[in-house]
């Protein structure tokens, strides 16, 4: 019973995880078709933005979370106008952008190792403690980011689906001309959604930061997930994107309590190979 | 002449800190053999060859890059691939070769033909050390009256590569044949690990007196010991290397109070080797920051060579040389070094290379065993009733 | 009439409530060309890929082409047994070559051998007058017109028993459309059926022996074309009061 | 005259190619050359599938894996002679990518990234559970290297290797050439661009992708073999996301869809990231310096570094 | 009076593919114009030019007096110059209201969208039914419409229509004529590059052919042209009537 609960609370954290990593990646391949292999990078530039102010320079976590946040917004602007934007259009874009957000993952790392080091670092938590839910302890940190997850997707599939502006960010992403002629300014949507994405990106790696360490290529992992998320879950939507963190989350949790850390990611790879072929657009993908 | 020393090291990806630490050592030893006038008219340069992610041709293509190189007269190293394969290229060309990791894989490969690897040589004691040392040492602590445990359990989790799966096999067998319980055996993939609370609750269901960690990754490992003061058992903690680096203690705090790790080959505690006091210093006051066991054994493996290469002359000479060093008998910062024709491995017993057992106290990194170098005593940790 | 070439009984298909296609049967005689039209959405494409399984087949219903069943096929073998169709939206190989793209039709859909897909392929593009010196360029840079020949000369490269064109005069202008016009006349000359979707109604009550209106995915009416088009409820539901 | 130097400069190449041992002595050299002509014959092989058929098989680096284990463990545990070894790591990683094929046909598009990674992935941790056959986390050292009657291949400088690899190298090249000008060929192309109208057209599109992930595996299981044989050693990086990040930046910048580009951006990449290896202290900006000159060749080029050549060319005439 | 939209030799093409050379026409404020030519002769690129989707290397566009050769598209439309572009696929996944929703984007266009909607869907009853079907399911004809309808949700001042009855049904097609005339006649001109030579005399005054890039003929049906003149002038093109 116990061991039941704990893991119900740790597959949720790790969902709410997953879902924070791999939301920004979803909003950049839904609106713009691109498949950003920076996002990790970006989450790890948040982290250490956030470090740096918070840690370095000693001006508390809340104003580093925000640092991190700016950051990694304005480095997924600068990736988005230098490395993505020349290539919109063109014959081989997906497989071109893989290729130079591959060389701004790049860049990224090797960057922050220059100008932060090899060695680990860590952020303070939010708030210190832990906390207890029906007898499964967790720090309190992470019961925020529980907490968290769901608002930021809510905010975000509200932004997305409902507004006007969200939509323009999806409509760029298929037919840029189109969109232009109905009055969206293209460019401007290009990087209105690589921001937001890298911004997702920033505080995903701040939070993370408290709770994981900071290294240079602390974001490959996380990367790993969220692309499993957001294909696994179905490229079309946000929503999908969302239910597919909680589902890899908990069965993850569950995983790792019958079978064991050792073969879960087996199971976890071969169950979602399953998965993709009985439904070959994704768990709530629309055929 | 200039005699470049070749430095085998991942100075980027995974594992660069460790590779940083390296070059670091490296580059310390030569400045001091180049103070010092360098030997015989020779003075020295280092080369670095990057490694990056380890894979096979990665190290194969640095490792060509130092060898092609004709004035690299030796290639340190604290560990370069995986699987060492690389003794193979540096014995076939006669490279020395000086290295300080895996040794039981060094040994796999020398010792069939030890005298095909004239040239290569370990500064890492056999590991048999680490698989049976824990029993008498944990026994010592009961008897002395330093511990008390509350059963006869034990609990391991292991990470699935062969340094971490070989000593939790080998720890295995010991403790069993000691008439100890083996509650928990788990085996975990390679790799970063940030969730261990499901193996923790299952060692909660069943709470042994012993919980060995054996993954060796630092950033893991405090992973570990911050989710276990969660929610603690009454066992008596042992991760192995890992709370050795020098981050281990700025990640966990206070959270690390209490656990205990073994070093094997390891740079002996300050205290205890007026020669590890100076090399600590040397490198603090060049760097700025402790360094990790790497960079002290790097800078003792430029200084044997350097001896070799005193008594032999002539650096072109590599494999007079090698053997040279098989006959070095000196007081490092890690113990007495001698090593085994058989294996080429460095001697491990207390009065050569010892293995030293660590407690962390209040931030400290207190040594409890063996008795010649201790730096001060065990104590019941203060989770444990 | 002689034994049907082709014939559907009953074909339905659904995408999710929306009945699309609703119990459509009919038969096409060897050698006619087969007139299909009805208003916008009524389910002519729909129809003609649910016939050749491209992308998918019909919910129930049966298809019979020369006196075999083929729903439930895989649509390459379809394609195969003789059964060519082009698409409503331009489709091409931008990378091949005209040449290229007859003779991949020809191996794969023809099972010929690689001479005598090259035989084949000047005969198909002297039968639909594609200029010799286009022949060998990238497909992507050919115009609206040429796409439009090359596509019924790849269809037409296997030598299939039927012809079927999903609105191919859309977008060509007067002359290009009168050009096709006698284009169609002798393919069909030369022994193929055709099935012919059209909006341009020039072009489809010129070349139509038979016309089968549908009208949201049912058959609304079938037969002689002039005697079809004069009906109340097609004029209704699809030419509007002025086109008479 | 043009068109003739474009037919001409392959066997151009190749003759260069040839001399290279005579002209570099030490085994530095042609250890990258050979290093380079693996990542050439994998790097061109990939294109196939990527490339020309449009299938993002993110796991093609799997059959080079499978190729590295079956050799290792034929020629190590089985004593099997090295010289077959390494074909036999073609075979295994045909008949590998033929079960990975089945479920990947069925696909589309970024859904295949996935699929594939996910088995690149378990790849990986059969070898890493199987330690008793494959060595695990270890990995296997001192495979057999090969010989020639009397003569060795190792400690001759690798005279020998070089031979090899650029054998393999030549006979992947014509075996490519071969496919891609072959109806079938073609029709990998129709498949990619226009996949309804391939169906209209006779063409089975899931025959098509098992067919090409499986002709795409044989050399690049071979050169799987050759590698362990010739490093002697097979351990588990080999699954590793950086080497496929590093042969998936030889096929695009050599030019996706192009039979020589990705051999030029093999040979290209290998020595500049060498070039700037040995340079103190810059180890980490020379994976910077590499990733912009990346960028700056895909916006110059999009068509990759053949296109290059092309550019030399006088424009055609617009229509 | 100025005109609404004067095009003065300009000049634009596709990298290195010069398809408009020194081009010049003008749209008066009280009369719509037709289009017409053979098939890949410049049409569309005229259209796509004129609306910022390309950039012209030489001349210069006018519209309202403003001039607008160097101006985004997003400006373009919001000034009132709306293009419905020709075989438009629209956004595949997107639903057909959230599309209609969505074009009335510029600023201009937000005030009376509902009302627009309202018309729109009484245009084409079909786009009403369908509210829900995702873009890219759509058949060629309603997917005509839909493009439409967005054109119309941007409150044009000016409307570029390029081959509007692509795919239409002839029913549709008398519809979209009435449609359009209406929104003529309010006060919204018209450029209309149609095949479809009755719908385009149906709609507009005055007729340019576009040959090679550039205006070959002028025809100003208030010039006393009648019916018969015009068509054969029209076919004169390919030959055959
Ligand atoms: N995949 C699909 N999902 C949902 N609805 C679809 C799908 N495909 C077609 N439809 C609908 O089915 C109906 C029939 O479509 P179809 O394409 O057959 O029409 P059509 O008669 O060819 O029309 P047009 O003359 O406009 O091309 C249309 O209303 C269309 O919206
Ligand atoms: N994106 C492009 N890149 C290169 N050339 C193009 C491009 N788009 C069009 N062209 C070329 O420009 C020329 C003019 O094309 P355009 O589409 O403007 O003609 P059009 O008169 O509208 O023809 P249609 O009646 O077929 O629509 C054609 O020769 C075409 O091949
Ligand atoms: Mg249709
Ligand atoms: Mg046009």
């Amino acid at each position: 019973m116990n061991s039941i609960v704990a893991t119900l609370v740790s597959g949720i954290l790790l969902g709410s995880l997953y879902a924070l990593m791999a939301s920004g990646l979803s909003v950049v391949w839904t609106t713009l078709g691109v498949f950003n292999f920076a996002h990790g990078a970006l989450m790890m530039i948040g982290a250490y933005a956030a470090w740096t102010v918070s840690e370095g320079m000693g001006l508390g976590l809340l104003p580093g979370i925000l640092a991190g946040v700016a950051t990694a917004a304005l480095c997924g602007i600068v990736i988005e106008y230098l490395l993505i934007r020349p290539f919109y259009g063109t014959r081989h874009m997906l497989l071109v952008t893989v290729m130079t957000t591959l060389a701004a993952l790049i860049i990224l790392e090797k960057g922050a190792q220059l100008i932060w080091g090899a060695k680990l670092k860590q952020l303070p938590r939010l708030v210190t403690g832990d906390v207890s839910i029906f007898g499964a302890t967790i720090s309190w940190h992470e019961a925020i980011i529980i907490l968290l997850a769901p608002i930021v997707l809510l905010l975000l599939w509200r932004f997305t689906a409902m507004t006007n502006r969200g939509r323009s960010l999806r409509a760029v992403g298929q037919n840029q001309d189109a969109a232009a002629l109905i009055g969206i300014d293209v460019p401007y949507a290009f990087a209105i959604a690589f921001g937001l994405a890298a911004a997702l990106a920033g505080l995903t790696g701040a939070l993370l930061g408290s709770i994981r360490f900071i290294t240079p290529v602390m974001g490959s992992e996380p990367l790993v997930k969220a692309m499993i998320v957001v294909i696994f879950g179905g490229l079309g939507s946000l929503g999908a994107t969302a239910g597919a963190a909680y589902v890899i989350g908990l069965l993850e949790a569950f995983l790792i309590l019958w079978i064991g850390l050792y073969w879960t990611p087996f199971a976890l790879f071969l169950l979602m190979i399953a998965v993709l072929i009985f439904r070959p657009n994704g768990l709530f993908g629309r055929a | 002449d200039v005699v470049k020393i070749g430095v085998l090291a991942p100075v980027t990806g995974k594992q660069a800190a460790d590779g940083e630490d390296m070059v670091r050592g490296a580059k310390l030893a030569v400045e001091d053999l180049n103070k010092a006038g360098g030997v015989n008219g020779d003075t020295f340069e280092v080369v670095v060859g990057d490694i990056g992610d380890a894979s096979a041709d990665a190290v194969a293509t640095a490792a060509e890059r130092l060898l092609g190189d004709k004035a690299v007269g030796a290639i340190v190293t604290g560990y370069a691939s995986t699987t060492n394969f690389e003794i193979e290229m540096m014995a076939e060309q006669e490279m020395v070769y000086l290295i300080a990791g895996n040794s039981a894989q060094t040994a796999g490969i020398i010792s069939p033909n030890p005298e095909n690897f004239g040239t290569v040589w370990s500064l890492t004691p056999s590991y048999d050390g680490y698989n049976t040392e824990i029993v008498p040492a944990i026994d010592k602590l009961v008897a002395d009256g330093q511990l008390k445990l509350p059963n006869k359990k034990v609990a391991m989790i292991a990470s699935d590569n062969p340094y971490s799966k070989g000593i939790a096999e080998g720890m295995t067998k010991a403790f069993e044949a000691a008439g100890w319980q083996i509650t928990q055996n788990d085996l975990l993939p390679f790799g970063e690990i940030n969730d261990w609370r499901a193996f923790l609750a299952k060692v909660h269901q069943d709470p042994p007196a012993l919980l060995i960690n054996t993954d060796y990754v630092s950033a893991n490992a405090a992973t570990f010991m911050t989710q276990f003061m969660e929610n603690p058992t009454n066992s008596l903690v042992f991760i192995q290397y890992a709370p050795s680096v020098p981050e281990f203690l700025t990640l966990t705090k206070e959270k690390s109070s209490g656990v205990v790790y073994n070093l094997l080959g390891g740079v002996l505690p300050r205290e205890a080797s007026p020669r590890a006091d100076e090399l600590l210093k040397k490198y603090e006051a060049a760097y700025g920051n402790e360094p990790g066991s790497y960079g002290i054994m790097l800078y003792e493996e430029v200084m044997i060579y350097a001896d070799a290469l005193k008594t032999v002359g002539d650096p072109a000479k590599r494999a007079e040389i090698g053997a040279a060093i098989g006959k070095t008998d000196k007081v490092t910062a890690v113990g007495r070094v001698m090593f085994d024709p058989k294996t080429h491995l460095s001697v491990q017993d207390n009065d050569h290379v010892p293995i030293q057992f660590y407690q962390i106290l209040d931030g400290k990194r207190i040594m409890f065993y063996p008795p010649q170098y201790k730096t001060g005593d065990f104590k019941q940790p203060s989770w444990m009733k | 009439m002689s034994e049907p070439i082709l014939k559907t009984s009953r074909v339905s298909k659904s995408f999710g409530g929306l009945k699309a296609i609703r119990d459509v049967s009919f038969e096409v005689a060897p050698g006619e060309i087969f007139g299909i039209a009805g208003p916008n959405g009524s389910g002519k494409s729909t129809l003609f890929n649910i016939i050749t399984g491209i992308p998918f087949g019909p919910n129930a219903g049966e298809v019979w082409f020369k006196g075999k069943r083929i729903d439930g096929q895989p649509a390459f073998k379809i394609a195969r047994m003789g059964l060519s169709r082009t698409f409503q939206k331009d489709a091409e190989f931008p990378d091949l070559s005209a040449r290229e793209t007859l003779a991949v039709s020809a191996v794969f859909c023809g099972g010929l051998d690689r001479r005598q897909a090259a035989e084949r392929s000047e005969e198909a593009f002297a039968l639909v007058a594609f200029a010799p010196h286009r022949r060998d360029m990238a497909s992507a840079g050919l115009s609206v017109f040429e796409k439009k020949q090359l596509m019924i000369a790849s269809a037409l490269v296997s030598k299939p028993d039927i012809l079927m064109l999903d609105e191919p005069a859309s977008g060509l202008t007067k002359p290009e459309i009168q050009a096709l016009d006698t284009l169609l006349r002798n393919v069909n000359a030369a022994g193929v059926t055709i099935l012919l979707i059209e909006h341009v109604l020039t072009l489809l009550m010129s070349v139509s022996q038979r016309l089968l209106i549908l009208n949201q995915g049912q058959q609304l009416a079938e037969g002689e074309p002039r005697a079809v088009m004069r009906q109340p409820d097609v004029i209704e539901a699809y030419l509007g009061k002025r086109t008479q | 005259m043009t068109s003739s130097l474009r037919r001409f400069a392959p066997l151009l190449a190749l003759a260069l190619l040839l001399v290279v041992p005579f002209l570099a002595t030490d085994s530095y050299t042609r250890h990258l050359f050979i290093i380079a002509f693996i990542y050439a014959i994998v790097a061109a092989n990939w294109n196939l599938s990527l490339g020309y058929c449009g299938v993002f098989n993110f796991g093609h680096l799997t059959f080079f894996g499978v190729g590295v284990y079956t050799a290792a463990i034929a020629a190590k545990t089985f004593g099997i002679t090295p010289w077959l070894a390494i074909p036999l790591g073609g075979i295994t990683a045909a008949g590998a990518a033929f079960l990975i094929a089945a479920p990947v046909a069925r696909l589309k598009g970024i859904y295949v990234v996935l699929v594939t990674f996910a088995v690149s992935q378990l790849a990986m941790q059969l070898v890493l559970s199987q330690s008793q056959i494959t060595g695990g986390g270890e990995g296997m050292v001192r495979i057999p290297f090969l010989q020639l009657g009397d003569y060795s291949f190792i400690r001759d400088f690798k005279f020998g290797y070089y031979y090899v690899a650029l054998g393999l190298l030549v006979l992947s090249t014509l075996f490519l050439r071969f496919v891609v000008q072959s109806p079938f060929g073609k029709a990998l192309l129709a498949v990619r661009d226009a996949q309804d109208y391939s169906t209209a057209r006779g063409i089975s599109v899931s025959r098509q992708r098992i067919l090409v992930l499986v002709l795409s595996a044989i050399f690049t299981g071979i050169a799987g073999g050759f590698y362990a044989i010739y490093l002697r050693v097979a351990s588990p990086e080999v699954f590793g996301f950086g080497t496929m990040s590093l042969v998936l930046s030889m096929v695009l910048l050599g030019g996706v869809g192009t039979l020589y580009g990705p051999i030029a951006a093999a040979l290209a990449l290998t020595f500049l990231t060498e070039a700037l290896a040995g340079i103190q202290g810059f180890e980490e900006a020379r994976f910077i310096v590499v990733a912009v000159v990346m960028v700056l060749i895909l916006r110059l080029a999009p068509g990759g570094l053949v296109s290059l050549l092309d550019r030399l060319r006088p424009s055609r005439p617009a229509s | 009076m100025t005109a609404l939209l004067s095009v003065e030799g300009i000049s634009a093409g596709y990298g290195a593919i010069t398809v408009l050379r020194d081009l010049t026409l003008h749209v008066g404020r009280n009369e719509s114009i037709g289009l017409f030519g053979p098939n890949g002769h410049g049409k569309t690129t005229l259209l796509r030019t004129i609306s910022g989707l390309l950039r012209a290397s030489a001349g210069r566009i006018h519209f309202d007096g403003a001039d607008i050769s160097r101006q985004r598209p997003a400006t373009i439309v919001n000034a009132g110059l709306v293009h419905s572009p020709q075989a438009n696929t629209m956004f595949g996944d997107m639903a057909i209201a959230e599309t209609l929703e969505l074009a009335a984007f510029a600023p201009r266009a937000r005030a009376g969208a509902k009302q627009r909607m309202e018309q729109v869907l009484t245009l084409f009853p079909r786009l009403a039914e369908r509210r829900k079907q995702l873009a890219r399911t759509l058949s060629g004809g309603e997917r005509q419409m839909l493009s439409i309808g967005c054109a119309l949700m941007c409150d044009p001042r000016l409307l570029m229509l390029d081959e509007p009855t692509l795919g239409l049904s002839p029913r549709l097609k008398e519809e979209l004529a009435e449609a359009v005339g209406a929104i003529a006649r309010s006060g919204v001109p018209l450029i209309v590059v149609e095949q479809d030579v009755e719908f385009l005399l149906a709609l507009t005054q005055r007729l340019y052919m576009i040959e090679h890039g550039a205006v070959s003929r002028e025809i100003d049906r208030n010039d006393g042209l009648d019916h018969g003149q015009v068509m054969q002038l029209y076919f004169g093109q390919g030959g055959e009537a």
